[in-house]
């Protein structure tokens, strides 16, 4: 596996958005992560799948630093975006979170009107110019998070008073509003029907053409869907990291066999 | 009896009462807790509230009707008496200086009720215990008197009685009752309700108390006093023979003034030093800057007071005042307000920061998440969410600031004037009620009186205040999650 | 600006853009602004402290000195028959005769007078306490008649003054009540090691003084009487303010009447406390019958005057517990009291206890009300132990400052900083209690 | 109750409560609880009515009014005895590195009036400086530190000063004659607004703390006051006299009040040691010219002798004249 | 439609766990829920389906009376356990909520230790004799919740502290102990992996034999796997409901065929 990761590396150098070098996660004593490498490309759906509580989160909380906000943990090795270190004293966290958006696995809309939760990260950005725009915009990102239509009547009302659902819809809706330009989103679709499921990987399909999405789910075939290359996790180590196909059809690693072949979700 | 060992007896009684209906519980389920529709201890609760809270609430209600009912049947004995009140202190007295008599051994029961006011000197032997009276005592009097007392020793006794019986009632059917399909919590959880209802109209018997407290006095004041000068004239220069003008004007400026100065410092200064203890700080400096602050709350108005008085004053004086040319005084409503507002960062800032620190960490990821810094969600996302506890402690600092006196008085002095100068000296409604009503004046005297007007005034006031306050906070509330 | 326009420029992360550049400057005022927030809180903290502390850490210390002293029974037990009630005949005019005259004695002994100093000035040096407490000790022990011994006495005020630098050579020219010789005189006494400053346990202890004797006031009453009030504000305020929260905020229906208790607590709270006393007098003293000057009666209005800042607090921090934890409770067969018994005020322990704290401090600050239901009295006699206690005659602590700071002599001056010094410990000790159980129980979620 | 409970006026307070000092530590009784409050506040509790829960003594630095002698009656507390025990002077002092001053009361009517006489009319009051009302006095800003209309205190201001001052200045004569004998004795009390005169609603030591952030003012205080604190404060004279013990005792001195305490007579003979302390107050061993108080300040009564024979006798007061 | 399941009513009369008659539910004047007749069979697992925000959390929380809490909320017509209505004012909430147990949606730890969150419920309802006894109870929930191997070692850290899908385990762990009639699942296998979710289905398929269970799910496979009977739910009204292999393989409604039919999530 990792020969092939490397000449990945090589082949694609100048397309990875996102290194990780051996990347370690401490919540206090816990070892979370435990030396994980990954490559993330420029213009690709990456999916991070593996059991439950095995660290795909903290993973992906790595990558716009928002571990930073848990005081007992701790992140050590490298994460380059666009070749740099994100964890250097010169980053601003905040301009890294600016290119680097999140949803949440919990939806965790603000206690605001549906409107101004989508509009909250362009107006802090100054991405707008006036209000006819942040409408736009506010539409444009609730109709790719296939809301629109079952909120257009009532975007004043709060965002805390949607249905699960629509509430995770919401928070993608309000991630997408600031185009970053790395977009990770933890089970985006867990709360979500089969429609909807559809619409946001539809948008995930969408993103890539200039982004890059990294997404982390349980379904294998959602993975299998959207995304061109799959990591798999298993108790904090990445075991297996390849082209989606490869993982899929010919796993390297018994544990990533095992573990796809286990059951389907 | 006396009325704590009665209680003490109830009190053993509803403990007793916990432990055994507990036990029953149990052994009526033969120890198995899952046969039971609560858990054990709620059927010791139900005993010992159904023992104690009926015998308690008997017993209040018999002491508060007990004195009224035996007052109006003594009264029938004084035909003709002019202050049927005036005479009933004294039958009070005088029944009470006879229980003093019989205990200190100085008369049996039997010679009592053979004494006779014209025969022997009350008066004197009622002062040989300790009881004072006004003038010497009428035959029919001391009659009232004897009969009063054993009405009392009756009604004493039958209290005892019928609260012990009470208890011993409840006890035992609550007891009873006990199986295990017995819905023991719900019983004691409304009881509980009961008591928690009971504790929220403490809040309403205050204010019962405080208005009925000063309503008899200011109606009495607007007596002596026009009314119209009270609420219209915007002088207040009372006088100490009389003559005075006592307009309010002057000094519902002055407390605004002063109040409003005072939250322009603390309101900031709290808010700030809260979002920055609940955001910024580290676990540490929180730990001891927060209780570090709340001793400002506890500081003796006296010193801020001093403090105001030898070094604010002057200073504002001699580098804003003069130079600017808005006056030479060294107290003034800038003063007292800066120095008040110090007093009141507490209430704001520890108040503040619990209640941000209550907001789930999950939005401050969500807004961080979005590229937001630490001040944007804090200015936009906390903040909101926290809005009704934030306004509730400014509405507290506000309160305090407005009952404030020692501070305005040494700070901003004792002169009422209506003034939009910052640098002169004004004053407040709380300072002249606490100044007119300990001072040197007649009580009956309109001077002394307006003490009661003002606080009227000051009361309906505020409650207007609050009013707009809580309709603002109801618009503008958010919910979390 | 679509998705594709963002996707051109990629900034380094190094660098911060225009914008970045000024959000962060924002952020950095807003820390900047925290900071000077609480810097200049803990400042105005530190100045006020410095003063009191600079004030009033002379009260613990005082100008003691120790004379040989006859007891003649021919001035002290003119019957010479050991009897006290007889010998209770001489006043502590006479003991003051017998200690002014025991200390000229020793001072023409020594020859430490300075020139033409009379009589009369060297017994002043003599606090007008020792008398009392000179004829207590022989009354309580009549033996000691006929014998010398050896007396500790409390030097006056201005003695104790003068080695403290409250009185100086210039000011004593000036002065009324003390002289320049004096004031030589007592530096030879120390100088000779008969007199000097200790620890001055007598100012925790003793009950007030008068004018007169401003040397030997203490704070014994008033710290008894604020202990009484405090045990009782806490006993009541506490469940009363979180029972009368948990109803309003949990059970209330919403409704009009819940909006008028609402209106009506937080307007409680802008009643000025002495309004407080009036009503304290109005129920607890006229119609109730409860006695005058008593820490029950005290106690019993700085509750009313605590609750609602309690309240105000307890309903906040309840309001911010996250509704999906009352929703797992109950979810799980709870009921609403097991939800907000088991879950609900943990949480929101850390509000009612700051609530408390502030509400407490308030309370043990207070003089407004006490002025009005007669705490403000110069009281002698300890209060007994409670409960009896409660009906007893005290004053409090903030009381006890307010007297100190009307008297005219400049002595006690440091004794109303001393008494801010003890109400400030008082206050620290209830703080710290709160605080540590605040810690304990503080969480985010 | 054991103890003997007085209340009211905060001026008696220190005498009472070297009294009540004294007392407790010489007789078997236990120190009587004296609390002040001001001297309307005291009588108000003394006519609250007989008996244990009401005090005893009422403190008055001012003359029992008939609207309490009322209310007392009202509320069945008959027979009030009176008791003057000595007088309180009210002296004028600035700081003690300031300048001597020596007043009348016409100078004080002209530096703190409202209206004044100036080429006979009346004007508003166009003073600034000392020495423009008076040219013998220091050229220095006229402000004075008086006490609040809430204090006896003002009370004897407004009398023996102002209104004397208003009277020998002529402008009394001009107020009546504008409107009116009332009205025009008011308007001699009537102050200017300007800042110059403060009212000091609290005590002696807040006027002193102001001296001390105002140095060149002057301040009103009593004499008990002033003479602990001679160190620091200079007295004026009034009228040409140096405000002291004696020369108020002899009636020289102008300004001073006497100061009383009013007893509950139904009390006496019930709450124990009523009588022995109020014997013991107006004793000459306290009360006299060589006493404690007079010691602290207090201007000895001259007729104490005959309060001592009245207390002794128990007479009550009669009505007021 | 109609005529199967009043047919099945008689049939199955005496099995009929939960009825449901003209249940109507408003948030202010939104109406959520419209017209509802449902029947829940013991012994049985129904899954509630439909699209996001359709109304299945709504009307799941109706069926304990969760909805009590949320003010604006109104809830009308007649929902019966056991032929008794909950709704009826002698009812117990409480009493009601010991036997009808739910899992919510977004996972909701109490923030205490992972075993007080477990122990809670046992306690207060007095379903142990002592400590032994209570260990057990944990123990055997959090096993039957598959997070036993996970948190073992680590019983007093704070439930808060875990991974998305441990939170959603531990809740369901905390809602087994007390051992309910039914229990009510709003996706509980949203945040879990593949074999997570096998062992939680397995769990429901434990449980079936003795209580009843409804289980929200978007997944139609879940659905179908775990369930004998299955509503469908569409904007508020139930379209369908019937045999689970009726609903999947014969649709009536042309609105469940084209949900189910849609795509496969
Ligand atoms: N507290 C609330 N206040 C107002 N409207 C609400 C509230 N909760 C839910 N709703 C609305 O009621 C409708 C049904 O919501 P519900 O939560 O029942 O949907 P759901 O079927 O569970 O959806 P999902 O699968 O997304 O969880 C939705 O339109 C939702 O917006
Ligand atoms: N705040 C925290 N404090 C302590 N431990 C934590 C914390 N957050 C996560 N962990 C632990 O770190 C490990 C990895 O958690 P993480 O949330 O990354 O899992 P995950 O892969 O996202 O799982 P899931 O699919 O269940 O969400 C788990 O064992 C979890 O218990
Ligand atoms: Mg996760
Ligand atoms: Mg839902
Ligand atoms: O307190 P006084 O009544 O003497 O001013």
């Amino acid at each position: 596996m990792n020969d092939m990761r490397l000449t990945e590396r090589t082949v694609n150098a100048n397309d990875i958005k996102i290194a990780a070098r051996k990347v370690q996660v401490f919540y206090g004593t816990t070892h979370a992560i435990k030396d994980v490498d990954v490559d993330i490309l420029d213009k690709t759906v990456t999916a991070f799948i593996g059991p439950s509580g095995c660290g795909k989160s903290t993973f992906l909380r790595c990558i716009n630093r928002m571990n930073d906000t848990i005081d007992i943990c701790r992140v050590e090795g490298d994460i380059l975006l666009d070749g740099e270190d994100i964890y250097n004293k010169k980053v601003d966290p905040v301009q890294l979170r600016a290119r680097v958006g999140m949803v949440f696995q919990k939806p965790n809309p603000f206690p605001k009107s549906i409107y101004d939760n989508v509009a909250y990260g362009p107006k802090i950005h100054g991405q707008v110019k006036n209000k006819a725009e942040l409408d736009e915009v506010v539409e444009a990102s609730l109709r790719k998070a296939a809301l629109w239509n079952e909120v257009k009547d009532r975007l004043d009302a709060p965002g805390t008073g949607l249905s699960g659902g629509q509430q995770q819809r919401l928070c993608i809706a309000r991630a997408v509003a600031t185009s970053p330009e790395v977009l990770l989103m933890d089970e985006p679709c867990s709360a979500l029907d089969p429609i909807a499921t559809a619409q946001v990987e539809e948008l995930i399909d969408e993103l890539r053409e200039n982004f890059s999405v990294v997404i982390v789910t349980h379904s294998m075939q959602q993975a299998a869907r959207v995304s061109q290359r799959t990591a798999f996790f298993h108790l904090g180590n990445l075991v297996e990291f390849g082209e989606t196909g490869q993982i899929f059809t010919n796993p390297r690693d018994p544990r990533t066999e095992s573990y796809i072949t286990g059951r389907i979700g | 009896m006396t009325l704590g060992l009665l209680a003490a007896l109830v009190l053993v009684l509803a403990i007793g009462g916990f432990i055994l209906g507990r036990q029953r519980a149990l052994s009526s389920a033969k120890g198995d807790l899952r046969k039971l529709h609560s858990l054990p201890g709620y059927y010791g609760q139900t005993v010992a509230l159904f023992t104690a809270v009926p015998a308690f609430v008997l017993m209040a209600v018999w002491l508060f009707a007990q004195p009224a009912l035996i007052e109006t049947r003594v009264a029938k004995l004084l035909p003709g008496e002019e202050h049927l009140d005036l005479v009933m202190t004294d039958v009070r007295k005088i029944a009470e200086g006879l229980d003093l008599i019989v205990a200190q051994g100085y008369l049996s029961n039997k010679a009592i009720s053979d004494m006779r006011a014209d025969l022997s000197d009350i008066r004197s032997r009622m002062g040989d215990v300790g009881i004072a009276l006004g003038s010497n005592v009428k035959p029919t009097v001391f009659e009232a008197a004897k009969s009063y007392r054993s009405l009392n020793h009756m009604g004493r006794i039958g209290m005892t009685v019928a609260v012990l019986a009470v208890a011993l009632a409840g006890f035992a059917s609550a007891f009873l009752r006990i199986q295990p399909e017995f819905r023991a919590r719900n019983v004691s959880e409304s009881f509980v309700k009961v008591l928690l209802i009971a504790a929220s109209l403490v809040a309403i018997a205050t204010t019962v108390g405080i208005v009925l407290s000063l309503v008899f006095e200011t109606v009495h004041f607007f007596k002596i006093y026009p009314a119209a000068d009270f609420f219209l004239s915007l002088t207040w220069n009372p006088q100490f023979g009389g003559g005075s003008d006592l307009g309010i004007w002057p000094l519902i400026w002055g407390t605004l003034y002063v109040s409003l100065i005072a939250l322009a410092v603390a309101v900031p200064i709290g808010l700030f030093a809260a979002i920055y203890l609940a955001e910024y700080a580290s676990k540490k400096l929180r730990a001891i800057a927060k209780p570090l602050l709340e001793i400002l709350a506890g500081i003796p108005t006296i010193v801020y007071g001093l403090f105001a008085l030898i070094t604010v004053g002057p200073m504002l004086r001699d580098y804003f005042a003069q130079p600017l040319g808005l006056g030479t005084s060294s107290s003034s409503v800038m003063t007292a307000g800066l120095v008040m507002g110090i007093m009141i960062i507490p209430f704001v800032s520890s108040l503040s920061d619990d209640i941000i620190n209550a907001v789930p960490q999950s939005l401050r990821d969500g807004s961080y998440g979005l590229g937001a810094t630490q001040s944007e969600t804090v200015k936009q996302v906390i903040l909101p969410a926290a809005l009704p506890g934030i306004v509730g402690a400014i509405l507290l600092a506000a309160s305090r600031a407005i009952g404030e006196t020692m501070i305005v008085v040494l700070g901003a002095g004792a002169a009422a004037k209506l003034s939009m100068n910052p640098f002169e000296a004004m004053t407040t409604v709380t300072v002249k009620i606490v100044s007119q009503l300990t001072g040197d004046t007649e009580f009956a005297s309109p001077e002394t009186l307006v003490a009661f007007a003002l606080g009227l005034t000051l009361f309906v006031f505020t409650l207007i205040l609050n009013i707009v306050a809580l309709v603002i906070v109801r618009k503008y509330r958010e919910q979390y999650e | 600006m679509t998705l594709a326009d963002m996707s051109h420029h990629r900034p380094s992360l190094y660098t911060q853009d225009a914008r970045t550049k000024a959000r962060n400057a924002a952020e950095k005022r807003f820390r900047i602004y925290g900071i000077t927030a609480v810097t200049l809180g803990v400042l105005a903290l530190i100045v006020l402290l410095t003063s009191v502390l600079g004030s009033g850490l002379g009260s613990f210390r005082q100008t003691m000195m120790t004379l040989p002293v006859t007891l003649d029974a021919a001035v002290l037990d003119k019957k010479g028959n050991r009897n006290p009630d007889e010998m209770a005949k001489a006043t502590t005019i006479t003991y003051g005769k017998v200690l002014a005259q025991a200390l000229e004695a020793v001072v023409a002994e020594k020859g430490l007078a300075p020139e033409g100093m009379k009589a009369k000035e060297i017994g002043s040096l003599i606090s007008k306490e020792a008398p009392a407490a000179l004829r207590d000790m022989v009354l309580a022990n009549p033996d000691l008649i006929g014998t010398t011994i050896e007396f500790n006495v409390l030097a006056n005020g201005r003695i104790d003054g003068f080695f403290k630098g409250r009185v100086t050579m210039e000011s004593a020219a000036l002065d009324s009540n003390v002289s320049p010789a004096q004031l030589e005189l007592a530096q030879a006494l120390r100088d000779a090691g008969m007199l000097r400053l200790a620890f001055n346990w007598a100012f925790i202890t003793n009950p007030d003084a008068s004018e007169l004797r401003p040397e030997s006031a203490g704070l014994g009453v008033a710290i008894l009487g604020s202990a009484y009030m405090m045990l009782i504000v806490l006993a009541l305020a506490l469940p009363i303010g979180v029972a009368a929260s948990i109803y309003l905020e949990e059970f209330a229906p919403q409704n009009r009447f819940t909006d008028l208790i609402e209106v009506n607590i937080a307007n409680l709270a802008a009643v000025p406390s002495i309004v407080f006393g009036i009503l304290g007098l109005a129920v607890f003293i006229n119609y109730a019958g409860l006695p005058q000057s008593s820490p029950l009666v005290g106690g019993l209005v700085l509750t009313l005057m605590t609750l609602p800042t309690i309240i105000i607090a307890t309903r906040a921090a309840l309001k911010a517990v996250p509704p999906s934890i009352k929703d797992a409770a109950l979810g799980v067969g709870a009921s609403k009291m097991q939800t907000i018994f088991h879950h609900l005020l943990p949480l929101a322990l850390p509000g009612i206890l700051t609530g408390t704290i502030i509400g407490l401090a308030q309370a043990l600050g207070e003089t407004a009300p006490l002025l009005l239901i007669g705490m403000v009295a110069f009281v002698k006699e300890y209060p007994a132990a409670p409960p009896e206690g409660f009906l007893d005659p005290a004053a409090a602590l903030p009381v006890q400052v307010y007297n100190f700071t009307q008297r005219s002599d400049p002595a006690f001056i440091e004794r109303a900083s001393g008494a801010i010094i003890v109400l400030l410990v008082f206050l620290l000790a209830m703080n710290i209690l709160a605080v540590l159980l605040r810690r304990r129980f503080e969480r985010r979620w | 109750r054991d103890q003997i409970q007085s209340a009211g006026s905060s001026t008696v307070l220190p005498y009472a409560t070297i009294v009540a000092e004294a007392f407790g530590e010489n007789f078997d009784f236990p120190t009587p609880v004296v609390e002040g409050g001001g001297s309307g506040a005291g009588r108000k509790k003394l006519c609250e009515g007989v008996g244990e829960n009401t005090i005893d003594i009422a403190n008055s630095s001012s003359r029992i009014k008939q609207s309490d002698i009322d209310t007392c009656a009202a509320n069945g507390v008959e027979e009030i005895m009176e008791v003057r025990i000595g007088y309180d002077g009210i002296v004028f002092a600035s700081k003690i590195d300031g300048p001597e001053f020596a007043f009348t009361p016409s100078d004080w009517y002209n530096a703190l009036a409202a209206e004044v006489m100036v080429d006979g009319a009346l004007v508003a009051n166009p003073n600034k400086t000392w020495h423009d009302v008076n040219a013998e006095l220091p050229e220095q800003d006229i402000l004075a530190f008086i006490p609040g209309t809430k204090h006896g205190t003002r009370e004897v201001f407004d009398i023996k000063v102002l209104e004397a001052g208003c009277e020998a200045t002529g402008a009394m004569e001009a107020f009546v004659a504008a409107k009116g004998e009332k009205d025009g004795e008011k308007a001699c009390l009537a102050l200017r607004t300007d800042g110059v005169s403060v009212d000091i609603d609290g005590d002696y030591t807040e006027t002193l703390s102001r001296l001390d952030a105002n140095p060149n003012a002057i301040g009103v205080f009593g004499l008990s006051f002033y003479q602990n604190n001679t160190d620091k404060l200079r007295v004026a004279t009034m009228s040409g006299v140096v405000p002291s013990t004696e020369s108020i005792a002899t009636g020289e001195y102008p300004v001073s009040r006497p100061l009383f305490f009013y007893v509950k007579k139904a009390h006496l003979g019930v709450i124990p040691g009523l009588q022995e302390y109020i014997d013991f107050f107006v004793s000459d061993e306290m009360a006299g010219p060589e006493g404690p108080l007079a010691a602290y300040g207090l201007v000895s009564d001259p007729e104490l002798a005959a309060t001592q024979e009245m207390v002794a006798a128990g007479t009550p007061m009669g009505p007021l004249n």
